[in-house]
């Protein structure tokens, strides 16, 4: 190997897992835990500052998904949000009905959600995706039953980048009067939300995915919506979420929020041409296959399997070219299972196995991508050079 | 996830011994039931002792650490000492792996035992079994 | 008032609330902010950064309540540990038993979770206090029944200050086989809280209570105990606690905890004396009353009841003069209810309206209390100069 990790500085498309603080949203918070540290529950003075910081941020969440300010909850990131909606969804409306609808590829934080309500009495149905991870809003609308409670999918799928019909979903349960929930995790900063325009009636994001901090999110609550407590406690969020606000954290949401919004278009425009470059120049590797959808796919998402090899072995080689990127290979989930994702879009596992995720942050340039074009060739072919599984 | 020593990335990086391996006269292949990896063992053995050893791995860098690991150690050693070669060791030798990832070595452990068993029976020599009391002393 | 906001420094009394999050441990976040930002579960260079850092933290929680390290669960803060140790243990148990006992001056972290879980059908005891705010022993070990699943009873009241009998509840509760949990969110820092010694088994808190970040906590879970995940999703903290983990705020905690508890009893001793200090002086007003514990009471809690007047005017008076306390009066809680721990330890509605809990943290000196002491006369007396209920 040429490269030393000195000589090289480091080439980050992960940005799909996460993404780093940007210095001006740290700045943003750091007054909070040092200066205006009250409680934004007490009365006096320095508290205030602090209730009226989170209420500037509630206002910029709001304005980024194009929802009411007053609809707007944070909690400690998209897990939480997943878990609220859905369980909350499930035991505050469990007189009307058992039956929820879902995706097999969605992210863990709602089908572990949902698996353990299945344990709790409920139905969930997780509907197939097609080769490229697309839902189909007739399998959505043939799944509703008079006892259907809520339809939770995904906005864009983390993995594989592809983005769900959300507009239509949302079409067909409002339609048939169903609650309907979406992730949009990986999509606040890449799409165009707006839950007025999509019918959506809760809406989970998660801070440090667009270069927030983490152990921040937010979930949107449509007014109306029946939906249980899931964190219990005292009466923040207007008695909707306990717990002492993280008030520098946020702030950091907010901040990070609007920067990221401000600009999407041209964003979004940047990142796909960056994109397509690195698809086209990976697929002319031999033995090598795009997932997820052609056309429309999150802007900043790569998704490629290598046939014969095993992705947790390129993350290792790419790292040591100062490359950080990610994989849906068993080896490198605790389950030691493939990626649900790439098995549920039909891929056999072997081939799952060889799956490499290059997710474009905003720092991200031509050189970059230049860069890891000229290295994953070779990686790739030192990689096959061990297979036992000969390429024909 | 896992952090490997600086050892099993030594041997991740440039593994010892990888590639085919003309008229072996043992071949153990072996796949991992736990996350679907493949390892193939090559053996070259002249009076009971291994002469040379070599490995074709499609799996994680824990799996190609071992492969390139258990290769070396087994180079030079008679059937009975190389039979004997545990995961456990293997994975000592790499200065130790992330407890997820010991399954990794016992897929070498077992591409050992599957090539010299290959060797043995192609000899018709009985084969060894992988019980511990069933080894041979 | 002869005092104005610019020439008095704020003096800060209200610790139990929050505290401010301290300068070090803030320059102890700041690199994984920007710096080590990686999500620790990756497997790049970077990442391994964020896993390092968060098993230093983990070590030190642990070290601050002599647990083993490994069963230390980050949350994200003392309400999600409540909620995740009640629910948890409930579901996880549910079919050995239904029945959970607790007092009826918990958290509302441990009250809601609770009611909650009546509506899904399990039985909770909430037992009384004495005057004192302290449970009876031998109430809890006769609540127990063969349904019994859990006791949940806290360390230390955060209104009052009183300390329970935690140890001799652990034991009842082992001998009885019965889960125990402690909410000690008011406890470490201030007392020696050692999970082993007290036989818990399950111990929640939460880090800004002890100069740390807001939004960060932890759970302690003993080796054995049965208890369902409560954040379901990604395989983070060994698959018990979904969510990538926030790096910044489990090191702030980490750095917290262990700076607070390293010389935990001269800390005690020196809030001690600056707590009697406040309480002799404030006794000397007329119709005044100690709230809580004479002597098994936190160190840093001073909780006095005046009669005839209410709570928020007395904060708004304080605040004038800069200082910051809390109150357990109708008129601050959002549900226009007067304390359920200031009405348990039997208070009458109207007296309870008078309480004034100033908590001491360890930027107080005797000059601050000095200063309060020669500033709540004059409010008590303009205050009860209003009053239409008369002084006898
Ligand atoms: C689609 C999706 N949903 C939910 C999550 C969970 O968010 P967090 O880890 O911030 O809790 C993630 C990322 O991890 C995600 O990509
Ligand atoms: C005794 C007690 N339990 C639980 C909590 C909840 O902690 P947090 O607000 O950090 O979630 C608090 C403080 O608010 C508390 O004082
Ligand atoms: S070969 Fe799959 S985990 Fe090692
Ligand atoms: S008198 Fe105004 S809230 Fe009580």
């Amino acid at each position: 190997m040429q490269n030393s990790e000195e000589e090289q500085k480091l080439v980050y498309m992960d940005h799909a897992a996460t993404t780093s603080t940007d210095p001006e949203v740290v700045n943003a918070m750091v007054p909070y835990f040092t200066e205006y540290f009250g409680n934004p529950s007490s009365p006096y003075t320095i508290a205030k500052e602090s209730e009226e910081a989170i209420e500037k941020a509630r206002e910029k969440v709001a304005n980024a998904i194009n929802a009411k300010t007053d609809r707007v909850f944070f909690t400690s990131g998209g897990t939480e949000s997943d878990n609220w909606a859905i369980k909350g969804v499930a035991f505050a409306n469990k007189n009307k009905g058992n039956h929820i609808i879902t995706t097999a590829i969605e992210h863990h934080a709602v089908l572990h959600p949902c698996e353990w309500l299945e344990k709790q009495g409920f139905d969930v149905t997780y509907l197939p995706v097609d080769k490229y991870g697309r839902v189909s809003v007739d399998d959505v609308r043939d799944a509703i039953t008079d006892q259907t409670i809520l339809i939770t999918v995904m906005f864009a799928n983390n993995e594989i980048g592809t983005i769900e019909p959300i507009e239509e979903i949302g079409e067909v349960a409002r339609e048939n009067g169903v609650y309907f929930h979406t992730d949009a995790v990986q999509a606040i900063g890449q799409l165009l939300v707006d839950v007025e325009d999509m019918n959506i009636d809760l809406l989970s994001l998660s801070g440090h995915k667009f270069y927030g901090p983490k152990g921040t999110g937010a979930l949107y609550i449509k007014k109306g919506v029946k939906i249980d407590n899931f964190m219990h406690g005292g009466a923040q969020e207007k008695q909707r979420r306990a717990g002492t606000e993280n008030v520098p954290g946020i702030v950091g949401l907010g901040e990070a929020i609007e920067h990221v919004t401000s600009d999407i278009e041209n964003h979004a425009k940047r990142m796909q041409s960056l994109r397509d470059r690195l698809i086209n120049g990976l697929l002319e590797i031999p033995k090598t296959h795009l997932c997820g959808h052609p056309t429309e796919r999150l802007p900043n998402n790569v998704n490629i399997v290598f046939e014969y090899i095993e992705g947790e072995s390129i993350l290792l080689m790419l790292d040591s070219y100062s490359i950080a990127a990610s994989t849906g290979s068993a080896c490198t989930s605790a389950s030691l299972e493939p990626s649900h994702v790439l098995v549920g879009c039909g891929l056999p596992h072997e081939i799952a196995h060889g799956s490499l995720r290059l997710s474009l942050g905003k720092e991200n340039t031509e050189e970059d991508v230049d860069y890891v074009l000229s290295v994953v060739p070779n990686i790739i072919e030192r990689l096959r050079s061990m297979s036992p599984m000969t390429i024909k | 996830m896992a952090m490997y020593s600086k050892k099993v990335m030594d041997h991740f990086m440039n593994p010892r011994n990888v590639g085919e391996m003309e008229n072996p006269d043992g071949v153990g292949e072996v796949g991992n039931p736990k996350c679907g990896d493949i390892m193939r063992m090559y053996l070259k053995i002249e009076d009971n002792i291994i002469q040379d050893a070599k490995f074709m791995t499609f799996g994680c860098g824990a799996a190609i650490a071992s492969s390139s690991m258990a290769t070396e150690l087994i180079k030079g050693k008679t059937l009975e000492e190389a039979w004997d070669v545990s995961n456990k060791a293997v994975a000592d030798a790499l200065e130790g792996l992330p407890s997820i990832k010991m399954h990794c070595s016992v897929l070498a452990e077992e591409a050992i035992h599957k090539a010299i068993n290959d060797y043995r029976q192609k000899q018709n020599l009985p084969l060894w079994g992988e019980k511990e009391e069933e080894k041979p002393e």
